[in-house]
């Protein structure tokens, strides 16, 4: 009963966290550093909550497997639009720094 | 081999922990594909929001910020809630359990009326994507991308979170009936790892939807 | 043999057909490979044969990594072949001939840097690069020319550039290799290739009597452009004077080239890349301006020369 | 559900009830596996007529069918009939249903009532995308590119896209259970690489399963919402990216071949050493290999996106992981010749069906290395020689496999022996149809023909008269074991436990087995293929 308590708090905390996040003036960069507190948030539901230990090996393989594939999919997939420089209506600024193009649009 | 080793087991199973062991795998294994159901969406998010930076936020800042957190401090309380209906099961105390899970649907419920009152608020202020729009000019097309994100994606949420309360109020009604022991409760644990895992599609959407768009 | 039916029309053709013929190599090696000792097999080992089989190999390590090590080899030197002359094709040449290719449900709208327009048929000069610049008024379409080996899906709203040499003069087939519903069949054309004499008697007899840029002009006026950005109007806006290939300061600290996206994109989207020290009072013009005027105004706008007084 | 011992025997699972109701509430596999292979059957003959009327209409240049529509409408409904209700579920749903728990000593699968749900859910969307296709059709192809699909197409898009989403969860279903009843169910003795390569591909196929269609499934809820409110993610209009779809669809759509072709190699993995009478050569690299094909078969899918305007980058990166994932089907088929290797081979239907496999998936195989060289690719997309590439894989491959399996076990399922010379007959005619049929679109595709042309150039009608004829031989080639495996029903000899003289659990079983598999659970001792004395005479069938 105790940990379990122990593990709302934190969660409490870490969703003011992410709350918190909408007001902080971060630079374009550290974006990503907003679906931080979300995350730990989805570790400790998974590690507490949901006991992902036990039960044998099983629950553990996967879930780390839907991790794994969710990589794949978001990482390989936004391979393309990242290096992607054709399309006019983002190409004016200089906000994509993507590597030299392969074929300079003239 | 007898036929029937416990009252709930299968014949293909040799004991019970066995088949409650098997039962929990292919939850978690389920809850893998909904992580990619969701994950696909996740890619159509950073898609849209890369073709469209200015537009997408300033569609997301339309978004209603109070209403996404106190949903979130209400999901994350059930989760807790329905964490101590388990650990009351498991010593065996069934009337907790069944206050547990009422206390669970009970904030599950609120969690959509909430919902549904968000919906109401954006659909009176025009951001309904198709037809006539809240923004114009050159946000009105990221901000409608952001919008058909929205409702998508709190659509398939709200559909995951009733299917919850569905699966706990039947786990609360087969405690009424007594059907759950201190050392026989597999339905109890599967819904709390289906339950959890909706409160964790909640959290990642969370940052997606409120706080990433308010920054630019 | 088979190049009579499908001539080797141009400059990349060959270099397409060796890799298309390597291939064809490695295939039909490990295919008489595979083939050959399944028969060997089937015939030596068949039931009924009363050769000794011998001792079965215990140990299959040795097999299993030359072979394993072998295709890695082969596969990956056919990746660099491929990918080499991929990135070659890629790369148009800085002075080749950009023609416009506009395609539309289940038609090719081709115009070229005079004016000229045509549907269905695309003349172009012999041994000269030609650049297309191509974009689609609905769904997905895909100019594919397979005597040139070249093809590229044409996408709406947004421009796609696929380049080719013509080195043989006659006519070719043009398809539309993406599935664009109920004429997908019939989008076809002609590709004409003929020589720098032929092509320029060609240009003259279709030729309207103004280039793309002359024709702009009247759109510029009519439009309203002129209005704001004749130096003379009462609104303050950017001058356009010799504007096309220098760079361009926006108001968010950013240069940007102006090339002739940038100057589509500031015509459809004003807002979106705002010139430094200027307000974004622009209207957009998305919607307003079809997309053949469009290509008309860029050319013109291209076309306004540093020092002429406008 | 107790076991029913009559007097002298216990029931097999085909007498053990017999109403109506004892079949279409059964949580039996085996009786679901039979259930699956009708419906298979009935969706694989409507897709083989939609695919007789495509080269009907190929016969002349100008279209023998009145319309491009109706054409459009053909090969669309040909493509989703074929991928999604015969090729991905087909061997898994009714062989793997059938095989696995025998294979690994189980009584049942794990979850045997999602089993049966995953049947009705297969039949209610196989019904909503008939009633679809029927009531008009889709003119879009089988792969729904948006913005026609989304905006410019006529048709019943969301119908048939809501059929293809419900018959997903179905195939989400099956994954599910095949996963954890391998992890779970094995009988006592069984560990790991004591497993049959069957069952390692059908593992690696329900892994595929499991993380593939939920991207479908969302793909298509998009799709339908842009379709239904004319406003989506996919839009260019309003600045969504039409390639965003084609990333999404692919995704699945990749990993989804593999689905169809990796339980052919399991299937052939067994047939193979059973006729050579030999162990299979480097069975834990033939294992790992099918592992490796189904986690490297998520890396590749942007190789259908090479001139779609995709960024030239991201085309080069899939280039290469496309030929990574070529090099472990390579390895395998070195591997099924080096069972064959000093082997007593037996020329039964099921291994002639076997080599057939082995020698259309190699040929189909290696020309997806056309495909995968980037500057080739330029040339040859969205021509014929990609369709004669799938077709080679997916007809020669997947469909020669799935005919070995029937054939392989017939004699555990039905408790029937077929009749070997027609069948081997059929076997032979099938292969001679299907290279008759493919082999022309090679050159068609190099020559520049596009897919899905109702109409085509006059230059083409040779090679495309030749395709049409081959194709008049194939399909009299799928029809035969209608007959001759419907006469085996009644007039077959009876089965001995062991035909084939194979290892593997199942053979251990009754013909056709007791309704709980085994009276005892066996304990296993030695390997999967211990075809130890190869000097054992194969009883003469």
């Amino acid at each position: 009963m105790r940990h379990l308590l122990w593990m709302w708090l934190a969660l409490v905390a870490l969703g003011a966290c992410a709350f918190g996040g909408a007001f902080l003036p971060l630079p374009a960069g550290l974006r990503p550093l907003l679906m931080l507190p979300s995350l730990v948030m989805v570790a400790i539901l998974a590690l507490g909550f949901m006991e992902v230990r036990r039960g044998g090996a099983l629950p553990g393989a996967f879930a780390l497997a839907a991790i794994f594939w969710l990589f794949v999919l978001l990482g390989l997939g936004s391979a393309d639009p990242l290096t992607r420089r054709v399309y006019p209506a983002d190409q004016g600024g200089a906000s994509v720094p993507g590597p030299p193009e392969i074929s300079p649009q003239r | 081999m007898s036929e029937n080793v416990a009252p709930h087991t299968h014949f293909q199973y040799e004991d019970a922990r066995h088949q409650a062991d098997s039962a929990i795998a292919g939850m978690w294994l389920f809850l893998a594909t909904e992580v990619l159901f969701f994950g696909g969406l996740i890619l159509a998010w950073i898609f849209c929001r890369h073709w469209n930076p200015e537009g997408f936020a300033a569609g997301a800042k339309e978004s209603v910020l109070w209403i996404g957190t106190v949903n979130l401090a209400l999901l994350i309380t059930s989760s807790f809630v329905y964490g101590l209906g388990q650990a009351a099961i498991e010593a065996g105390r069934v009337r907790m359990l069944i206050w547990c899970c009422l206390l669970t649907a009970g904030i599950g419920v609120v969690f959509l009326g909430l919902k549904l009152l968000e919906w109401h608020v954006d659909l009176d202020e025009n951001l309904w994507p198709a037809g006539p729009f809240k923004l114009h000019g050159a946000e009105a097309d990221g901000g409608r991308l952001f919008w058909i994100f929205y409702f998508v994606a709190t659509g398939l949420h709200a559909v995951h979170m009733l299917v919850g309360i569905v699966a706990v109020c039947w786990i609360a009604l087969r405690a009424r009936r007594a059907e759950f022991t201190a050392d026989w409760h597999t339905p109890v644990t599967v819904v709390g790892l289906y339950w959890s895992f909706v409160d964790m599609v909640w959290i990642v959407l969370y940052p997606l939807i409120y706080v990433v768009g308010r920054l630019s | 043999m088979i190049w009579k039916f499908l001539p080797q029309a141009s400059s990349s053709a060959w270099e397409t057909d060796g890799l298309l013929i390597g291939l064809t190599l490695v295939t039909g090696a490990v295919l008489f490979l595979v083939f050959g000792l399944m028969l060997v097999y089937a015939v030596r080992y068949r039931d009924s044969s009363p050769i000794d089989r011998g001792k079965i190999a215990e140990k299959t390590f040795r097999f299993e990594i030359s072979w394993t090590i072998a295709t890695l080899v082969i596969f990956f030197g056919l990746f660099v072949w491929g990918a080499d002359l991929y990135a070659r094709l890629m790369i148009p040449p800085t002075d080749a001939v950009r023609i416009y290719v506009v395609a539309k449900q289940w038609m090719w709208k081709i115009e070229h840097q005079g004016g000229q327009r045509e549907i269905d048929t695309l003349h172009v000069p012999v041994h000269t690069p030609i650049e297309l610049v191509m974009t689609s008024q609905d769904v997905i379409h895909d100019f594919f020319v397979p005597a040139f080996r070249v093809k590229r899906d044409v996408l709406p709203n947004q421009y796609e550039t696929m380049w080719f040499t013509a080195e043989k003069t006659g006519t070719y087939h043009l398809f539309c290799a993406q599935f664009c519903g109920l004429d997908h069949a019939v989008m076809t054309g002609q590709v004409v290739v003929q020589t720098q004499a032929d092509y320029a008697d060609w240009l003259a007899r279709n030729g309207t009597s103004q280039t793309l840029a002359q024709q702009g002009e009247p759109l510029f006026i009519r439009y309203g452009c002129s209005g704001c950005h004749s130096g003379n109007g009462t609104v303050r806006a950017p001058s356009l004077a010799g504007l096309y290939g220098r760079p361009v300061p926006l108001s968010d600290g950013s240069v940007v080239t102006a090339d002739d996206r940038y100057i589509r994109d500031s015509i459809l989207q004003p807002k979106r890349q705002v010139v430094a020290g200027f307000a974004p009072v622009m209207p957009s013009f998305d919607g307003v301006i079809p997309e053949d005027d469009l290509i008309r105004l860029v050319a013109f706008i291209q076309s306004l020369a540093p020092e002429r007084p406008r | 559900m107790s076991q029913t011992v009559t007097a002298t025997r216990v029931l097999s699972y085909l007498e053990d009830g017999k109403t109506l109701r004892s079949w279409l509430l059964t949580t039996d596999h085996k009786r679901i596996a039979i259930l699956y292979a009708l419906s298979i059957t009935v969706f694989f003959f409507i897709g083989g007529t939609a695919a007789a009327l495509i080269r009907y209409n190929l016969v002349t240049p100008q279209g023998a069918l009145p319309s491009a529509e109706t054409y459009n409408r053909l090969f669309t409904m040909h493509g989703v009939i074929m991928v999604w209700f015969f090729l991905v579920p087909a061997a898994p749903v009714t062989i793997g249903n059938f095989i696995i728990p025998l294979m690994i000593g189980a009584r049942d699968l794990a979850f045997p009532k999602i089993n049966l749900m995953s049947w009705y859910l297969f039949m209610a969307g196989g019904a909503c995308a008939l009633y679809a296709l029927f009531a008009g059709g889709v003119d879009t192809g089988w792969t729904f590119y948006a913005p026609l699909s989304s905006n410019y197409a006529q048709g019943h898009v969301v119908a048939v896209v809501a059929g293809i989403f419900i018959s997903g969860f179905s195939t989400i279903a099956t994954g599910l259970n095949f996963v954890v009843t391998i992890h779970r169910l094995r009988a006592p003795g069984l560990t790991w690489y004591r497993l049959p390569v069957f069952i390692w591909s059908f593992y690696a196929t329900s892994v595929i399963f499991l993380l593939a269609t939920p991207v479908l499934a969302i793909t298509l809820i998009l799709l339908s919402f842009e379709r239904i409110f004319h406003v989506g993610v996919f839009d260019p209009r309003i600045g969504g990216d039409p390639l965003l779809f084609q990333h999404m669809f692919w995704f699945y759509s990749h990993p989804a071949v593999y689905i169809m072709v990796l339980p052919g190699m399991g299937i052939v993995s067994q047939i193979i050493p059973c006729f050579s009478r030999k162990e299979l050569f480097g069975y834990k690299f033939v294992v790992w290999c099918s592992v490796a094909i189904a986690v490297i078969g998520f890396f590749v899918w942007g190789h259908h996106m090479f001139v779609s305007g995709q960024s030239p980058y991201a085309s080069i990166v899939f280039s290469l992981l496309s030929y990574f994932v070529a090099v472990p089907s390579a390895i395998k088929v070195f591997n099924w010749l080096g069972t064959m290797h000093k082997g007593r081979i037996h020329f039964n239907a099921p291994m002639i069906y076997a080599l057939g496999f082995v020698g259309l998936f190699t040929s189909g195989g290696l020309t997806g290395l056309f495909l995968a060289a980037l500057a080739a690719d330029v040339h040859l997309h969205d021509t014929y020689f990609v369709i004669a590439h799938f077709h080679f894989i997916m007809v020669g491959g997947m469909v020669s496999a799935y005919f070995a399996a029937l054939h392989f076990w017939w004699p555990k399922i039905t408790g029937r022996m077929y009749p070997e010379t027609i069948a081997r007959g059929a076997a032979l005619l099938m292969f001679l149809g299907f290279n008759f049929t493919f082999l022309p679109q090679y050159i068609l595709g190099y020559l520049g023909m596009p897919r899905r042309y109702h109409s085509y150039p006059p230059e083409f009608q040779v090679l495309n008269v030749l395709s049409s004829a081959g194709a008049s031989i194939l399909a009299v080639a799928y029809v035969l074991p209608l007959f001759y495996l419907g006469w085996s029903l009644f007039r077959g000899e009876r089965a001995p436990r062991n035909p084939w003289r194979a290892t593997g659990l199942e053979w251990t079983t009754d013909s056709p087995p007791i309704t709980r598999n085994f009276l005892v659970v066996p304990t296993v001792t030695s390997g999967p293929y211990d075809y130890a004395d190869p000097h054992t005479k194969l009883a003469d069938v």
